[in-house]
């Protein structure tokens, strides 16, 4: 048995060495203002499958590379290929391809062709690596393609006085599976990350920030994780739709902050998992609409206009272990019919108290303020915020409910906000005593 | 006699403040500040933005005329009753035609915001013109309700 | 002129010519219309109709004519928190370039007193204040209101003492009074003035011989009811 | 004129409400800051409070004072001077100290815990709201010679600003659901002076933001210089047209 596994570790070391010495698989073309050489077009047209084009750095004025091999393309001492405006830098029409180390600039606006700095089309097994991309319409672009690396990029563009017509999106991802997307820094497109129908994949990592719609926007991709990804400063934040079985954990939100802004919109997204994000400062933390048998649990919800805005078409959801802190609004929601658990949140606007000593207040808390449904339904009626009218229905209506949902309540708040690492043991007692039962994944 | 007249002025003034909020007719779509009302997306596409005015003046922006078609078709109520539908012609970003007016070509080579590829256009010999250029076929607003009712797709 | 105060008429066409160099007090139930007539005098009350003349030219809606008048309330009271120096101050400052006449401050020996507080200080040192305020800037006319009414006998006759002296310098003086010996003592003339009408205007002297009556109460009197005695 | 300030002034400042006012404010400012913890999070408590208080003791006050100032405005009306001098001596002096209290009450401390553009709105909006309703209470004071009157329709004036306005505006928002009301709850804001003041300084706090597309829309309105131009006229119209209007009663009525 031992024997056998030492074997296996030898073969895999072996295959991890052909994949990355350049001598082992094909020849090394090499290109640079002295090599043999100089145009990395001319290279890479040349080269046979399994070939390395080595790029040393300098400035290549070069559009419209093709790859047809599966070759790697390699850039050695950051090699700059500048398009020059004249159309997409590199085309990949080949499966296995490895294209590292570039910085790409320069790709002008195309309203119909969707020009890109890197294009994959109906490929397979493709990475995309350590590259810079500095202005350009699309910069990483997708589609019909799968088992896909994109991993360390840096996608820069510039949407300062652009209309979101001419942006288009930093990494942009259409009908492919099995992609990972990770330690990616986006910024400056029309949306950072966009998956359409891009099934079980990872997005991990990637920083996405000051784009001019969305940081991460995804519909029909269901499967896939979203972790550690932090998303800054987007023009609306981050919105996810039409989706089954998504797992978010671990993410930022934060400092979506305007008209129509928010930290995370979901729409029809049902059967996931959000665990351990962060939202904060956001206009609306979570938007939800007909999102239905979602699990929210050790989430930060910090200083946000709306924590949560729950439409009545979301049902069979569950809040649990969360921290609402400093929201304008905890909940706001636009009927009556409530169907969603809160339980052993914490919530800084509770005033109950705990006699018992449990670390559970003895009164229920309603997040929903008479004032919040108020705003949802006449959106002018801002104008009244913190006004003492305002404060004195709110406290009425907390006394005795009348409009505010019945249910949408939380029977069990936590006293004390919820240190979502260190607090285990407590999180263990509390699973025993809740009232809904947990849903484990 | 100052202070009266300082408050008839006033009144005026307000009156004149009211009767703006209260006149029926479009308002220009702004585009990256309001959500589109039936999908929820930030309606930032001025190529795109469609706009509902209610019998009293009220109006509701969309980000597509998908969204304008599914929301006329969700609350009959209100749209039966709505003053204006609106949607944008394509070939002059922000400006607004009455539905009823526009063509509409159904072309996989012009996505639109909601993935209905449907694409408004004032002026018959220019969607026309579109249509040979882009493929797809054109439609009335009857006919894009009908196709956004069925979920038809080019593909 | 006339006046009313809601349903009240209390001044119903009053018309008179008061010339200086005289005392002319101004006499009449409660509620006959005295003060207001003062008060109209002074602008502080505007007439409904008529008008108010001072050396030729109306007074209504003017101010500048009152530096020639001084007035001393009924009950004069004042912000509790000044000091005496700082009311005598305060009104001087008002009437800049005003002569000075300060022998009532003197006779009164408020300077004595110019640190204490308005509010602490007793009825009747305050109608002291409001008198020497009255004379202080030597006015043409003087209007007083029921001027000895909470001053005691002392202060009363130093007062009255003033008045007279006031007069043979030529100044017109109206006091509003019920005290017919004060009045008898001081008064040239007696106006006397019923239900906002005028009764009569006499000189005392007059008042006598028409009634026969060497006390000016019984001569009043008998005027009121008529012409016939008690 | 800024004679008789001085003199209205001398009576005002030794007064032992106007202390206390100043103590009070001082010690809720000091307080909420140190509470608060964050800057902003103070200032948010500070102007709800502000916004209750100084109006309610700025318009009984100057209420209860021009009552009890009566007979010293006879005093001085018997004087060679103009009548509106008079009334806005007392209203000046009455301001003005007030305003100086609430310089001192919340002013330094704003100053010192959380010296930003949002404080100086709120200490600017704090003043003017002093100077709106002691102009509404010398208008109260006007119109009635009964003392318990008109500190009862100054009490009133409060309750409708502070409460039962904002109430109005509910309940019209919500009836008129239907209509495009941003233009009009603009103009519903602009009719009070609580709510303007309110409203003022709330778009200069990050919390505006949050309020959405009509928030937005507001804040743009009033975050351009112009919209804070045309707010501050609107307030000063707020002060001018009741005390103009109480003025002129004044001027024309018996003492």
């Amino acid at each position: 048995m031992r024997n056998l596994s030492k074997y296996f570790v030898c073969l895999l070391g072996a295959f991890v060495l052909l994949l990355t010495s350049p001598v082992a698989f094909g020849d090394t073309l090499k290109v640079c203002a002295s090599c043999p050489y100089t145009s990395v077009k001319q290279a890479v047209s040349l080269a046979k499958a399994g070939d390395v084009v080595l790029v040393d750095g300098g400035v290549y004025q070069e559009a419209g590379i093709e790859i047809t091999q599966p070759i790697r393309l390699i850039g050695q001492n950051n090699p700059v290929i500048d398009g020059n405006n004249s159309g997409q830098i590199i085309t990949v029409s080949s499966d296995n391809v490895t294209v590292q180390g570039f910085t790409l600039q320069n790709v002008a606006t195309s309203y119909t062709r969707d020009d890109a700095a890197i294009r994959v089309r109906q490929q397979n097994n493709i990475r995309i690596l350590s590259n810079t991309i500095l202005k350009t319409y699309y910069g990483i672009y997708l589609q019909y393609s799968e088992g896909i690396v994109i991993k360390d990029n840096v996608v820069k563009g510039e949407n300062v006085g652009k209309t979101e017509s001419s942006l288009g999106n930093a990494i942009h991802i259409y009908k492919t599976d099995d992609v990972q997307i990770i330690g990616n820094e986006v910024q400056g497109h029309r949306d950072g990350i966009y998956l359409e129908t891009v099934k079980n994949s990872t997005v991990e990592r990637n920083v996405s920030h000051q784009n001019s719609r969305y940081g991460l926007h995804f519909m029909f991709s269901d499967g896939n994780a979203y972790t550690h990804n932090t998303f800054r400063r987007n023009g609306a934040g981050v919105a996810v739709m039409y989706t089954t079985n998504v797992r978010m954990e671990h993410n930022t939100f934060e400092d979506n902050w305007g008209a129509a802004s928010y930290g995370l919109l979901l729409k029809e997204i049902n059967n996931s998992v959000i665990y351990n994000n962060v939202f904060r400062r956001n206009t609306t933390g979570i938007h939800m609409e007909s999102s239905s048998r979602l699990d929210f649990r050790h989430n930060d919800f910090e200083r946000n206009g709306w924590a949560i805005k729950l439409m009545t078409t979301c049902i069979d959801d569950t809040f649990r272990l969360n921290n609402f802190t400093g929201n304008s609004f905890d909940i706001s929601t636009n009927g009556n019919a409530q169907h969603n658990y809160f339980e052993h949140n914490y919530w800084d606007k509770y005033t109950g108290y705990d006699l018992d000593k449990d670390g559970i207040g003895d009164v229920p808390y309603r997040p929903v303020s008479l004032y919040a449904m108020l705003v949802e339904r006449v959106p002018p009626s801002v104008m009244l915020m913190r006004s003492f009218m305002v404060d004195l229905l709110d406290n009425m209506e907390r006394v005795l409910p009348s409009i505010i949902p019945q249910n949408l309540m939380d029977e069990r708040p936590l006293m004390k906000k919820i240190d979502h690492d260190n607090n285990r043991e407590f999180v263990q007692n509390l699973r025993q005593t809740a009232s809904a039962p947990w849903r484990e994944r | 006699m100052l202070h009266k007249n300082t408050l008839y002025t006033l009144s005026l003034l307000f009156l004149l403040i009211g009767a703006a909020g209260c006149s029926v007719e479009p308002k220009p779509v702004p585009y990256g500040e309001a959500n589109c009302t039936h999908c929820q997306m930030t309606v930032s596409d001025n190529r795109y933005g469609a706009e509902l005015v209610n019998d009293k003046g009220k109006p509701f922006y969309f980000d597509a005329a998908e969204c304008l078609a599914s929301y006329v078709l969700e609350h009959p109520e209100i749209s039966d009753k709505a003053a204006y539908l609106l949607v944008t012609d394509f070939t002059q970003p922000s400006t607004l035609i009455e539905a009823d007016k526009a063509h509409f070509l159904q072309s996989t080579e012009l996505p639109s915001p909601m993935g209905m590829f449907l694409t408004a256009v004032a002026d018959e010999a220019r969607a026309k013109e579109m249509q040979e250029k882009y493929g797809g076929r054109l439609l009335t607003w009857e006919g894009a309700k009908q196709a956004v009712r069925n979920n038809e797709k080019p593909e | 002129m006339s006046k009313t105060y809601g349903k009240l008429q209390v001044l119903r066409g009053v018309s008179v010519e008061l010339t200086k160099g005289k005392v002319i007090s101004i006499i009449g139930p409660n509620g006959a219309g005295k003060t207001t007539m003062s008060k109209c005098i002074l602008g502080m009350v505007l007439p409904d109709s008529g008008d108010i003349k001072f050396k030729g030219e109306s007074v209504l809606n003017r101010h500048a004519y009152r530096s020639q008048i001084g007035y001393m309330p009924q009950i004069g009271r004042y912000p509790e928190n000044m000091k005496i120096r700082q009311v005598i101050e305060m009104v001087r400052d008002i009437r800049k370039n005003a002569p000075i006449d300060d022998e009532l401050i003197g006779l009164y020996r408020l300077e004595e007193m110019y640190d204490k507080r308005m509010g602490a200080l007793s009825g009747g040192t305050k109608q002291k204040v409001s008198a020497a305020l009255a004379f202080l800037f030597d006015p043409q006319v003087l209007i007083l209101d029921e001027p000895t009414a909470g001053l005691d006998p002392f202060a009363a006759e130093i007062l009255k003492g003033k008045i007279l002296k006031e007069k043979k310098k030529g100044k017109l003086v109206l006091i509003t009074s019920h005290v017919m010996s004060e009045v008898e003592e001081v008064a040239d003339e007696v106006l006397c003035l019923v239900d906002g009408a005028i009764m009569f205007y006499e000189t005392i002297a007059d008042i006598k011989n028409q009634t026969q009556e060497t006390r000016l109460s019984r001569a009043v009197a008998k005027m009121m009811n008529g012409g016939t005695a008690l | 004129m800024n004679k008789l300030i001085k003199y209205v002034l001398y009576d005002i400042v030794r007064n032992k409400i106007i202390v206390a006012y100043t103590l009070f404010l001082l010690l809720l400012s000091i307080g909420l800051f140190q509470l608060g913890g964050s800057a902003d999070k103070g200032l948010l408590s500070l102007l709800n409070l502000v916004l209750l208080t100084v109006p309610l003791i700025s318009i009984v006050f100057a209420t209860t004072h021009f009552y009890n100032s009566y007979e010293f405005m006879e005093l001085l009306v018997s004087q060679p001077i103009r009548r509106s001098r008079i009334f806005m001596s007392e209203y000046l002096g009455v301001a003005l100290s007030l305003s100086a209290a609430f310089l001192v009450g919340v002013g330094a401390p704003v100053l010192f815990f959380a010296p930003s553009t949002t404080g100086l709105f709120l200490v600017v909006t704090g003043v003017l709201i002093t100077f709106v309703f002691v102009a509404l209470a010398f208008l109260a004071s006007v119109i009635t010679r009964d003392k318990a009157k008109g500190i009862g329709i100054a009490l009133l004036l409060w309750f409708y600003f502070a409460l039962i306005y904002d109430g109005l505006v509910l309940l019209i928002l919500y009836a008129f659901s239907d209509y495009p009301l941003e233009q009009t709850t603009l103009a519903l804001t602009a009719l009070n002076p609580v709510d303007l003041g309110r409203v003022m300084v709330l778009l200069h706090l990050d919390v505006s933001a949050m309020m959405g597309y009509t928030g937005a829309l507001y804040k743009s309105i009033f975050g351009s210089l112009w919209g804070i131009g045309i707010a501050l006229a609107v307030m000063l119209l707020w002060v001018i047209v009741p005390l103009l209007s109480s003025k002129r009663i004044f001027q024309k009525r018996d003492l």
